[in-house]
């Protein structure tokens, strides 16, 4: 078995990725966003793992980073939903669309 | 320690002080102090130097000084003076210290109204003593930002539109002005040498031709504004007729001097070669503003506005006269400030004190008040006549000097441009008549103006201090003229090496 | 022994000046009076004294009046050649300019003493009469032509002063205004000429100017400008400056309305002296005139001839007195003027002395005219000769004097307007016969005009009086009797002695050629004058109606004053300085604002972007970082 | 390595204090704190030696040293700003957690910039971030805090995805995420150009550059004002350090790419938030515009190259922590004393609060760059490190956009000093730790101009650091 080129791993990620930007602008749940956005970090981690394995198979930097992305990315959730049920406290709704009383 | 220091240091302390008195009793009579010193200094200065320049010192610039300020940009505090700038601080003393008695009765926040107007001091006089491009350029700021508190507090009519207007095109003028700093910064050292702000130090390198074709629009438009070169002097009418009258009187007076002292001072001198080639173009925008700004100002009815014009028309002669690039009509441009600083600071003055009495500056509603406060109405016609050049006052001789100098170009176009320039002179008689005539002369128009009073002390002062100083130039003009031509001497001949 | 002091002559009226002008307030008005007529008292006698010392001591050096300076300190230094110099030159014209001005000035200080009695601002007037009389001095000794363009703009500002002494009386500060705009025109000629002048020869001086080697260097110089030669273009513009000051014909509008001032100043700016300034730069540039550029001669003398003619057209239809006498001065300057105009060099220079001779001569019986007048108008208080009649009874004085005036300026045989017009007619007629033929036509108009004057206003109908005229007092009679010795004798001196183009004596003679028919058409305007105006006859009225249209023409003084009010008003006010102002408002400013409000506009465009939406931001975000991808890949590929 | 220690332990000592200190005397924490916060500060000054650690993870020399001081006095003036805010009844129970979470910010802003790679700085950014969003979001019981919060949270989220995804593309071309070796590996590449410039997409967004900037506004706008103030001067400054610090060290091979993308970016930045701030009234969202301006003009500093450049950009960060401090300062005030936060609120503050007043018109005049206070020398130096690259238009352009932020400026100054009102804010007396505050911040704003040494010593620094 001989296994799969870096190349069709790297599509994946780079789909992951703007599916996430894509989900991140049109998504009008809070909650969806932030799966958009961990869409998005885990096609960097995606991309970390898949180049240190493939192309720097000596060195661990892209592991390392990887894990620390995952960690962060757990850090990043835990606050972002801690407002966003504050928003749903003040609004009533996750709504992104109405989350908008400041502009201009 | 050069004597120098003392006119920046002195208005701050007067500041300070100011800072520590009670009401607006106190405020005045300290800021008169200060000014006072002020002019005895400058008074000195003049004596001292003609002492230096008597005991056969040559040097370009006298008394100066020069610190290190920001060692890695090679930024210095450098200050000195040559004839032209001793006879630009002296203007500014007078005028500053008659715009202290001017403005003798303001009381609506007395104290910021001093301050302002002595840190606007402060700023010229660094601008005059300055020889370090950015020190210059400091100073410059420090001048005219204070513009827009005076007049738009202490303004009258549409004061915060003529305030706003007024700082941002002068702002807009001095954007171009930092390019063109810049610019020679960094050519003031072609052969890789350490690059300096040092007007003395640039003048010895030769600065790339086409790089001063870059350069010297940016400098000269961008003094320019201040000298109200058309077509970007609309400033000046809306700004005059807004600002309290000692406002007007240093604005006019001084720091629209700035304007011609930078131009000739920085872009002319540094950049020869661009001066001599583009010279033609700034000559026809500079005739234009002088008949342009006459006949603007005949149509008038607002003595502000009457006066601001004819101050376009006025320092737009000053710049013409630059233009002409030889000894005798440079030595007219300076004589021109400063005759043109006094008298249109005379004139303010004046306007300012009717104003006080008649609550109007409206010319066809008032009339005949040469019966009710005959001491004004007198200097007014003394002053108009000065405006007139009539000789004797300081007009005549600025003006017959800018213009035998300029005729004495062999090539048509500069000549006509100066018979053009001279015609400026019927106008100039045309609206000032008309103003004496309808302002001063006739019957009493309206019967309450017969209990005018006339002239307080302060304002006696104050007028007589100016008139002093018109007439003094006008009837001795030699002594003025001889120093300021000894000091052109470097200069002229820098400008006409090039051609 | 030197002429140093005659630089006191025109210092002490300066200094008078200053005296009256500062502390004039706190005397009583007559102290300023008494001093400044004592000081011109001095001034006459200095002047004397010179005129002695230059005629018949130091003024001759081996047979040549020279041109002396007598003092002279550098003003104002433009550069090396040219610089304007403060001194006093002496030469015949000025010498005799010195002389006539402080007789004339003097007369009309102590005259003043009684007309202005009582006046409100009687020391500003004698403030005003020494400050016009240092100019006139300054500009007659002046050693270069700068330091008399200075003075001669300073009497300019003094005869506006003067015109609008009664500055509380609207049409009197129009006059004044007129005046001094009018010759500023002027003297705007006369300033680019010299400029022009000055860049030809590299000096202001007169001596060096007029000197051969001068001449020379302005022959040498050979730019032209327009078919003329810029010399001539400098020197026609430097008699455009005189002619404004003289009133010749396109600017004399000025003089006539100058008339409101008080008529002690007319008498002595407005016909003495200073209207003959102009006559006098001429005189003083003769030389270059007529080696250099004699065509510009002959335009000055048809401009002199046509305006003596006009003016004395125009006089013979007036009613206000001051105005006939204005503009029978027009008409004498017109005289002068082409006496210069007609003159040679040398030992034809028969015009310019004639000249100068009637120059001094109309000083006298113009200045007595003046006065008289002045006297009249006093008693009557009123400048309309129909409102007068039959005063000989009440000013016997007065009535004399004025008659020997106008028998001095109808050319009548001995006096010594006679003189002094006999020669100019000679001199036209040598060089041209079309002008002598017009003056010869202006002097008998002349007697007709100011006999009119003198039969309607010292006889004629009786008219009742609201209160008897009574004869003035003797500060005023004096000098009219002074005046009147000096107009009878004037004529004998014999001028060609001192008096001539090139400073060399020459022996003037009467032409009987000449002398007898001018006699004779003088005579004859007289008695048509007689007839007219001895009783009161319908005979004036008739011959009006019957010119009709042309009499009205003429009243109106030809309409000139209509089309300068034309210009003045319509073109410039209302067409160029109007627009400009708009112009400025609108457009330059208008340009100004404009950008203000493209900013506050596109800012409240841009705002419009920040939607408050989150995603929209997340748009831009990506758009932006696209952007940049692209503007990479531009400058990459 | 001091700063980082020193400032966790005075985290660890506020928490310590969070968990002993009883209800009772719980204002007692705010002083305690401010003097801790304050004696690190100081400690701070004490020389330092440059060298790294972590195998070259973490580096320190002069010129980082003197970046942290810079952010601790910035610190050290928003705690005492925000004392006042926090001894209001609703915040006391949380006072502590506020300490907490800006100091933990500012640990991760330190780490961030001291950072020697890749993940270092990944971590110290978010670090400085994430808790960013609880402070933004600290007012619970206001709608637009909460707004704020999110806003951030999910903006800093995106642009650090995007960011992450570029240190990717990085890491793919280059084999590494050390600075010095991606450094020499660092090249033309299109895959590196774009992962750089994803890069500088993600710093955008921290410094607020246009068109990543549309969530600053609002978050400034919802925050709590002294977080505001926070979030505009002291996370901007730290992210500016970093990007140009990482400009310089890691991507000088693509120095003329760069310098064209900062080219247009500066140009964007300017104007537009020049055009945005014309009309605000919201005196933060005002300021919010102002600072997007003013990064704008920082961009032109970092195009003159690592010595004058940096230099400069570090002393106009310096000044700028004192004068926009001291702007926020005075609003902060007002805003505790009144709730008042619009401009024509301010309508004749002069005449009711001088001294507030001349803080205020001194402060935006140094923003607008008038002399004689600091702004002034700051812009200039700008422009000079601009112009010495021979960018004459763009420094015209500047300029002229300066010129248009005066306008702006001056709008305020004129309701302060001109306009009338018939209820001006009435007059008080701010705290001491507030006046305290303005006053450093005035004498910042005089100081560091006049004083040339300043600059002069972070001239030698940078020097020192980029001797190539």
């Amino acid at each position: 078995m001989h296994e799969i080129p870096l190349q069709y791993i790297l599509i994946v990620s780079t789909l992951m990725f703007f599916i996430g930007v894509w989900g991140f602008i049109v998504r009008k749940n809070l909650i969806t966003i932030l799966m958009a956005i961990e869409l998005i970090l885990n096609s960097v981690n995606i991309n970390f793992l898949a180049i240190n394995r493939f192309l720097y198979p000596h060195h661990l930097e892209g592991h390392f980073f990887g894990l620390f992305v995952v960690a962060i990315a757990a850090a990043e959730a835990s606050v972002a939903i801690a407002i966003i049920i504050n928003i749903y406290r003040r609004f009533t709704t996750i709504n992104v669309e109405n989350v908008s009383e400041m502009k201009h | 320690m050069s004597i120098l220091n003392l006119f920046v240091i002195v208005p701050v302390l007067t500041v300070f002080a100011i800072l520590f008195t009670k009401d607006f009793k106190g405020a005045r009579v300290v800021s008169a102090i200060g000014m006072g010193i002020q002019l005895l200094l400058a008074a000195y200065l003049i004596f001292a130097y003609l002492d230096l320049r008597a005991i056969g010192i040559t040097d370009e610039m006298v008394f100066t000084q020069d610190i290190l300020w920001f060692p890695m940009l090679n930024i210095h505090y450098a200050i000195g003076v040559d004839g032209i700038a001793v006879s630009m601080i002296a203007l500014t003393a007078i005028v500053v210290f008659a715009g202290v008695f001017a403005s003798w009765e303001v009381d609506n926040l007395a104290r910021e109204f001093f301050i302002s107007l002595i840190l606007l001091a402060t700023g010229v006089f660094g601008f005059f003593i300055s020889l370090d491009l950015f020190t210059m350029f400091l100073f410059y700021e420090i001048a005219v930002i204070p513009m827009y508190l005076l007049i738009g507090i202490w303004g009258s009519g549409p004061k915060e539109y003529s305030a706003m207007k007024l700082t941002l095109m002068l702002m807009g003028g001095s954007a171009l002005l930092l390019v063109g700093l810049l610019g020679l910064y960094f050519y003031s050292a072609p052969d890789g040498g350490p690059l300096t702000f040092n007007i003395l130090e640039i003048a010895k390198v030769h600065i790339p031709v086409e790089m001063q074709r870059l350069f010297f629009p940016f400098l000269f438009v961008g003094f320019g504004v201040l000298g109200a070169l058309f077509p970007f002097h609309t400033w000046s009418p809306d700004g005059h007729a807004s600002a309290p009258t000692a406002v007007s009187m240093l604005h006019a007076g001084v720091l629209m001097k700035l304007g011609g002292y930078g131009c000739f001072r920085v872009a002319m001198f540094l950049l020869p070669e661009a001066a001599n080639e583009m010279a033609w173009i700034f000559i026809i925008l500079t005739t234009i503003s002088v008949v342009y700004g006459a006949f603007g100002a005949i149509w008038q009815k607002d003595l502000k506005y009457i006066n601001a014009y004819s101050s376009v028309s006025h320092c737009g002669l000053v710049l013409f006269a630059l233009l002409m690039m030889n000894e005798t009509a440079m030595d007219g441009a300076i004589l021109q400030m400063i005759s043109h600083g006094l008298m249109t600071a005379l004139f303010f003055a004046l306007i300012g004190m009717i104003y006080g009495r008649t609550h109007t500056r409206m010319i066809d509603q008032m009339g005949g008040l040469m019966k009710v406060i005959p001491f004004l109405s007198v200097v007014y016609v003394i002053a108009g006549l000065a405006s007139l050049g009539l000789p004797g006052l300081s007009g005549f001789v600025a003006e017959m000097t800018i213009f035998v100098g300029a005729f004495q170009h062999p090539d048509i176009f500069h000549r006509a441009a100066t018979i053009i320039a001279i015609s400026s002179i019927v106008i100039t008689a045309v609206y000032i008549l008309r103003v004496v005539g309808i302002l001063l002369l006739g019957p009493v128009k309206n019967t309450d103006y017969n209990l005018l009073t006339d002239a307080r002390w302060y304002e006696r002062l104050s007028t007589i201090t100016l008139l002093v100083a018109i007439a003094g130039i006008g009837m001795f003009p030699f002594w003025l003229s001889d120093t300021i031509m000894n000091s052109l001497g470097p200069i002229v001949s820098r400008l006409l090496a090039v051609v | 022994m030197d002429f140093l002091y005659t630089i006191w002559i025109p210092l002490i009226p300066f200094l008078l000046f200053l005296l009256i002008g500062l502390t004039g307030m706190y005397f009583k008005p007559i102290v300023s009076g008494i001093v400044g007529t004592v000081g011109l008292g001095v001034i006459t006698l200095l002047s004397f004294i010179t005129a002695y010392q230059y005629f018949f001591v130091d003024g001759m050096v081996d047979g040549v009046y020279q041109k002396i300076v007598a003092g002279s300190y550098t003003w104002l230094a433009f550069t090396d050649t040219l610089h304007i110099d403060m001194g006093v030159m002496l030469d015949p014209i000025a010498v005799m300019m010195l002389l006539v001005v402080s007789i004339v000035s003097f007369m009309v200080h102590i005259y003043s003493l009684g007309y202005m009695k009582g006046e409100k601002g009687f020391s500003r007037f004698y403030a005003f009469l020494s400050l016009f009389t240092f100019s006139m001095l300054g500009l007659v000794v002046a050693t270069n032509i700068f330091q008399m363009y200075i003075f001669w703009e300073l009497v300019g500002v003094s005869s506006f002063l003067l015109i609008g002494f009664y500055y509380d009386k609207p049409s009197a500060v129009a006059a004044s205004k007129k005046a001094f705009i009018v010759t500023r025109f002027a003297d705007f000629g006369f300033l680019v000429g010299l400029l022009l002048l000055s860049y030809i020869t590299g000096t202001f001086d007169f001596k060096t100017l007029t000197s051969p080697e001068g001449i020379e260097t302005i022959r040498g110089a050979g730019l032209t400008f327009m078919g003329a030669s810029a010399v001539t273009w400098a020197m026609l513009l430097i008699f455009m400056g005189g002619a404004g000051k003289s009133a010749m014909f396109p600017l004399h509008i000025w003089l006539p309305d100058a008339m409101e001032g008080p008529t002690p100043v007319s008498a002595l700016i407005h016909a003495a002296t200073m209207v003959v300034a102009g006559v006098y730069l001429v005189a003083r540039l003769f030389p270059v005139f007529i080696m250099v550029t004699p065509e510009s001669l002959n335009v000055i003398a048809y401009i002199g001839g046509f305006t003596s003619l006009f003016a004395a057209v125009i006089a013979c239809t007036q009613f206000d007195i001051k105005r006939v006498l204005a503009f029978s001065t027009l008409s004498q300057i017109g005289y002068m003027m082409l006496a210069l105009g007609v003159s040679g060099y040398g030992e034809h220079g028969l015009g310019f002395t004639a000249s100068m001779f009637h120059l001094s001569t109309h000083a006298m019986f113009k200045a007595l005219l003046f006065l008289g007048a002045g006297a009249i108008i006093h008693a009557v208080h009123s400048n309309y000769m129909y409102e007068m009649g039959g005063l000989r009874k009440y000013l016997p004085i007065t009535h004399l004097t004025f008659l020997i005036a106008c028998l001095t300026i109808a050319g009548v045989p001995p006096l010594s307007g006679f003189w002094s017009k006999d020669e100019i007619l000679a001199a036209a007629w040598h060089h041209d016969k079309l002008l002598f033929f017009i003056e010869f036509a202006v002097a008998g108009l002349t007697a007709f005009y100011m006999f009119r004057l003198y039969f309607s206003v010292f006889w004629g109908k009786e008219t009742h009086y609201h209160h008897t005229p009574h004869e003035s007092p003797l500060t005023m009679t004096i000098p009219l009797m002074l005046l009147a010795v000096a107009s009878i004798f004037a004529g004998f001196i014999p001028f060609g002695e001192f008096v001539s183009s090139d400073g060399i004596p020459h022996h003037g003679e009467i032409h009987m050629n000449i002398a007898v028919p001018s006699v004779a058409i003088g005579l004859l305007g007289i008695l048509v004058a007689l007839l007219m105006y001895r009783r009161e006859t319908t005979v004036p009225d008739r011959i009006a109606k019957a010119l009709g249209g042309f009499y009205r023409t003429v009243y109106h003084k030809f309409y000139i004053d209509e089309v300068y009010l034309f210009v003045t008003k319509k073109i410039i006010f209302n067409l160029i300085s109007r627009p400009v102002a708009w112009f400025d408002r609108h457009l330059v400013d208008g340009t100004m604002n404009k950008v203000a409000w493209v900013v506050e506009f596109s800012s409240y465009r841009t705002r419009q972007l920040q939607s408050g939406q989150l995603q929209h931001y997340a748009v831009f975000f990506v758009a932006g970082v696209l952007v940049l991808v692209l503007t990479f890949a531009y400058f990459l590929f | 390595m001091r700063h980082e220690v020193l400032l966790l332990a005075v985290i660890i000592l506020i928490l310590l204090m969070e968990i002993f200190v009883g209800k009772a005397n719980r204002k007692a924490i705010i002083p305690v704190s401010i003097g801790l916060f304050l004696l690190s500060t100081l400690a701070g000054f004490l020389p330092a030696e440059s060298g790294q650690l972590f195998g070259d993870m973490y580096r320190t020399n002069g010129l980082i040293v003197s970046m942290k001081n810079i952010l601790n006095i910035g610190v050290l003036i928003v705690m005492l700003l925000s004392a006042e805010w926090l001894r209001k009844e609703e915040n006391l129970d949380k006072v502590s957690e506020y300490y907490l979470i800006m100091l933990s910010t500012l640990v991760g802003m330190f780490y961030m910039i001291s950072s020697g790679d890749f993940l270092m700085f990944y971590l110290g950014l978010e670090l400085a971030s994430i808790p960013m969003a609880a402070l933004a979001a600290y007012d619970k019981f206001r709608n637009s805090s909460a707004e704020a919060g999110i806003k951030f949270i999910f903006s800093s989220a995106l642009s650090s995805g995007v960011l992450l995804y570029g240190l990717s593309m990085i890491y793919a071309s280059t084999g590494s995420i050390y600075f010095t070796e991606v450094a020499a590996h660092m090249g033309e590449q299109p895959l590196q150009v774009l992962g750089f410039i994803f890069f500088l997409a993600g710093m955008g967004f921290k410094i607020s550059l246009v068109p990543f900037h549309f969530w600053t506004a609002d978050v400034y706008e919802g925050a709590p004002i002294s977080v505001t103030s926070y979030l505009s001067v002291i996370s901007k400054g730290a992210a500016i350090f970093i990007f140009s610090i990482v400009l310089f060290s890691v991507f000088p091979m693509l120095e003329p790419l760069w310098q064209e993308l900062l080219y247009v970016l500066a140009i964007l930045t300017m104007t537009l938030a020049n055009l945005f701030a014309v009309r605000q009234n919201n005196i933060k969202r005002f300021l919010a515009f102002s600072s997007i301006a003013q990064a704008g003009f920082i961009l032109l500093g970092i195009m003159g190259g690592p010595h004058l450049g940096l230099t400069t950009v570090v002393y106009f960060i310096l000044v700028y922590v004192f004068t926009n401090l001291g702007a926020f300062g005075v609003a902060i005030s007002i805003s505790d004393k009144t709730g008042k936060e619009n401009i024509n609120d301010y309508n004749g503050l002069y005449k009711t609060n001088p001294m507030l007043s001349l803080t205020m018109m001194l402060a935006l005049f140094s923003l607008a760059g008038i002399p004689p206070v600091a702004g002034f020398f700051g812009k200039f130096f700008l422009f000079t490190s601009a112009a010495s690259k021979g960018y004459y238009i763009l420094v015209l352009i500047a300029v002229l956009n300066a010129t248009i932020s005066l306008y702006y400026y001056l709008r305020v100054v004129k309701a302060m000093f001109i306009e009338k009102s018939d209820h001006p804010i009435a007059p008080f007396r701010s705290s001491l730790s507030t006046r305290m505050a303005l006053a450093l911040c005035v004498a910042g704003t005089f100081a560091v101009g006049f004083i040339s040494w300043i600059y002069e010593y972070l001239y030698d620094m940078t020097y020192l650091l980029f001797i190539f």
